[in-house]
């Protein structure tokens, strides 16, 4: 245990005071926003494919919330770029917790997840997969 | 750790009664009651949200199942008098706690304060509450009683209104006098806010609901376990506290109501032990307090209770209470020390013992978890309190709260560990 | 008292996890858990009142208090997560034993069975019944069921009928398919009378009940704890049972419910944990199970009653069921044998492990006390199905039940107490 | 332990099965009903006072129920005439206790005291001191 913490190491900090891609787009292919109550956080996701529609070229992310929450958004946004939606539909929690690099608690599990929930809804509800207003993260994800 | 210095009750013999509080934490949390690869002194100080169990209680529970385990009421067989003594006298146990002179009459066994709250809102509410009715809550209402008097007024019409709070987290009396009036049939109020620690003056409210003709619901889910509390001195017409939050058990808690008012409340839940008689067309009722508890009870529960407030009247409630003042005075000092903490609620020397804030930059989930690496244990979150928080402009607060264990050395630990928080998110 | 015979249980083994089947009785009963003037052993016939609880499931709740005690849910410390991972995992747990293959998204916990009926029909009956609606019972229902949905049928204006028993005690289902008809909304039926032991044809109900749009609530309060139950091959819509009558706590139950159903449900108790948001104005509601669990949840008891699960598949439901067959019918057979004995419900090799009589000119309570004078414990009364002793022409009747550690000799001194009553009442 | 009770002595059982003054008085001065809803017991007293208004001269009962119930009714029959009104009301519990001459099992005195509460409140309610319909015996007697 370094400074005295397992989950809040560099990388994690460094995005959440930093973040990456933060904002919006101007013209995103689509765009979903989550929350996760418990929390209060909340996360919108642009996404702008490429011309293939299937592939990711840009990504976006706004919001407000812990530490967990708004690193993973940011790290999301630059591991995006590249993967099909088919692939970003792919992801599980595992990904999540091997691109953040840290073991995360179960409780704050969600927090870590919800970026990837509200992209993975956003790429369903262009493909017309699903039809819901907003994302929430749920406790068995 | 030990109990160097001196306080109001004997901090160093509390502890030895709880177990607990000698584990350590930090290791795989998936595998409850493995404990081998925690190596952190857990700093426990979310006492709001639960208070640890001591021994006392718990051998009170292993004594019931393995010593006179039966079903109560009306079982004439040898244990089942026994755990309908047990039973039945806990309820005068309680009773007694909260200077009820009516006894069991007036103290019916509820699953937890939500439950309490719940009862007396269909019970009474949805019989009793018209739409030109109001209900007057206040602002720093815990979900149980807000959530719970919105919808019930929601599916009758009545109106709900809230009294604000001033600057400090205290009610604002005036506007109190402005909101209760003729129309107002039940006003609902905290005892001590579970967030910002205020002690509300229940007693002047409730001079001020009956001068209307209203009843008054004190929630004592945070006053019963911290201090004396007598519910004929405040003149309440229901009162309600959870087991689990004052040594006790889960799944137990208390409604207690005025013997006339419970008399001529209709019953709630329906089914076995709360019947007189019943043919395929019609029932009538059991006597007080019976008639509010259907099925088979929390029997277990219900004498860990009162081993409970047995364990608590040892110590004095008076004592109860000077420990937790000095707790909480020493954290809101210590807390104050700092520019970049908020505070939530009235000054250090007059509140219950917990305090919540929040520290700049950092979000509350983040200090939690920062603070529970260290092993210091808090909540973080709106503690069942949204819309207050809301108004306090606050997403999420953290909140230390102090029980007879803690010491200032605990408090001291919840301090250095914001420091860990302030090196990381600087 | 040792099992000589082969069993198909190891009642032997089981005994000896219970250390409340040691005890005497016959002292003084005011003063419980003091034992040293019962001398008489103690053959515990009262199981489906309630029954005992072994080492092992009260083991588990001490370890949680002393080892893991938290409040759950959004807790983010340690201790919280450990707790909160126990209890949620407790549902899964409870919802494989009866086959949801939904898990803990279609079982809530609630105090008991009779809560469960309760949640029912306040929170999916009070909403959807109207004057034209009808709900069928039947006329063996306990009072949980009964009296619950007579007094919601009476708020909205609905129709109660009753179906018919014959006079083995048994559903005349010719009478089930005339009351079930288009105005059916719910079908409340129980799964084993606690009264009669009749076990009765759920599936077919439940098909009667669905073809005509109803919904079918199967109260399993005597059926989870003494055999295999799949809900889904029962296509039950809500079933429900608790904890203290399988090896479990008091104050824990279940209520299962169709995924669909219970989110289209309204929910019913208000309070902290159920909500998603809350402000001032209004709420909405959290996620599957938790809109049904308001407030601080019975945390041990939902600990203890997935540890009770477990004791239970260990001996093997199916070995339970034969145990529980050979008892009833083992007792069925002897009290045959007298002629001034008389049985309610169908022959000995068709019922739920229990049997219920009367002896000529005994009256039920006074037998009880006899056979307590000889450490017997059965109940007396109208075991909360008084309708059905009106129509049996009795006030009261007499009950043994049976369960894991129960023994032939134990009907044997049943059969025996029985004497000393017919001597005194000569 | 005799035959093997301890609360079902001779005497108990022998009022139950041989009951004194059993049935109805024809000019009662006062009669009540009562039940014991748990146990399903009933009794119904009949009084007879004597020219002063005060002094219980006759007394019969009827009702159903378990033996203790009705042996503590038959004897309470041949106990009260010659006391007063007043005496009555002060009965309590462990008057019923003496009187049967054994220890009532506590889920049990419910049953005992019956009969003495039924003429207790007959008597409260012929002199106007109380208005019940019935008596029911209470808990915490
Ligand atoms: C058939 C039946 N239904 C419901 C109940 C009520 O159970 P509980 O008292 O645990 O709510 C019981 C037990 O008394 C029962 O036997
Ligand atoms: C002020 C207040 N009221 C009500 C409650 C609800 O108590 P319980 O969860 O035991 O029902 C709590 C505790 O969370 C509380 O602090």
């Amino acid at each position: 245990m370094g400074i005295g913490s397992d989950m809040y190491r560099q990388q994690i900090l460094d995005h959440y005071k930093n973040p990456r891609n933060h904002g919006r787009l101007d013209s995103p292919t689509f765009s979903h926003t989550g929350e996760n109550p418990s929390c209060g956080d909340t996360i919108t996701m642009d996404v702008q494919l490429a011309d293939d529609g299937e592939t990711i070229e840009r990504v976006a992310f706004s919001g407000d919330g812990c530490a967990i929450s708004q690193a993973s958004a940011s790290m999301l946004t630059q591991r995006l770029p590249g993967t099909t939606l088919s692939e970003l539909n792919e992801m599980d929690t595992d990904d999540i917790t091997e691109m953040l690099g840290v073991d995360i608690s179960p409780m704050r599990v969600k927090c870590a997840v919800l970026a990837r929930q509200v992209a993975q809804d956003g790429a369903k509800i262009h493909d017309g997969e699903i039809e819901i207003e907003q994302t929430k993260t749920e406790d068995d994800d | 750790m030990e109990a160097k210095e001196s306080y109001p009750v004997n901090v160093g013999a509390i502890r030895s009664d709880f177990p607990i509080l000698e584990r350590n934490v930090g290791g795989d949390t998936s595998t409850p009651g493995e404990h081998d690869d925690d190596t952190t002194p857990l700093v426990y100080l979310d006492n709001a949200a639960t208070s640890h169990t001591p021994k006392q209680v718990v051998d009170s529970i292993v004594e019931y199942y393995h010593g006179y385990n039966s079903n109560v009421h009306r079982g004439i067989h040898h244990l089942s008098q026994e755990a309908s003594i047990a039973y039945e006298d806990a309820h005068d146990r309680v009773a007694e706690f909260i200077g009820a002179s009516g006894g069991r009459e007036e103290v019916a066994f509820t699953k937890n304060t939500t439950e309490a709250m719940n009862t007396v809102a269909y019970a009474w509410g949805l019989n009793e509450l018209s739409p030109d009715d109001s209900v007057v809550l206040t602002e720093m209402e815990h979900h149980a009683s807000l959530v719970t008097w919105q919808q019930i007024a929601k599916k009758v019409g009545a109106e709900v209104r809230y009294i604000r709070i001033d600057e400090d987290g205290r009610l604002d009396m005036e506007h109190a006098k402005e909101l209760i009036d003729d129309s107002t049939k039940m006003v609902s109020v905290v005892h001590i806010s579970n967030t910002l620690g205020t002690i509300n003056p229940v007693s002047d409210l409730a001079d001020m609901a009956h001068d209307v003709g209203a009843y008054i619901f004190v929630d004592g889910a945070q006053s019963a376990p911290t201090r004396p509390v007598d519910v004929e001195t405040i003149d309440a017409d229901f009162f309600a506290f959870s087991g689990h939050k004052m040594c006790g058990p889960t799944g137990i808690g208390a409604l207690y109501g005025k013997r006339d008012i419970l008399d001529e409340m209709q019953p709630y839940h329906y089914g076995g032990s709360m019947i007189r008689r019943v043919t395929f067309d019609d029932a009538t009722w059991e006597d007080l307090p019976w008639k509010f508890e259907a099925g088979t009870p929390p029997i277990a529960q219900g004498i860990g209770f009162a081993a409970a407030i047995d364990y608590l009247d040892d110590i004095g409630m008076e004592n109860v209470q000077a420990h937790e003042e000095l707790l909480a005075e020493y954290a809101y000092d210590r807390l104050s020390e700092f520019d970049d903490i908020e505070i939530y609620g009235p000054p250090g020397d007059d509140r219950g013992g917990l305090v919540s804030f929040n520290l700049d930059g950092v979000h509350a989930h983040d200090l939690s978890s920062i603070l529970n690496e260290q092993g210091v244990a808090i909540r973080a979150g709106d503690h069942c309190t949204q819309p207050l928080h809301d108004k306090l402009g606050a997403a999420a607060s953290t909140r230390a709260s102090f029980y007879i264990y803690n010491t200032k050395d605990e408090v001291d630990a919840l301090v250095e560990g914001l420091d860990i928080a302030r090196e990381l998110f600087a």
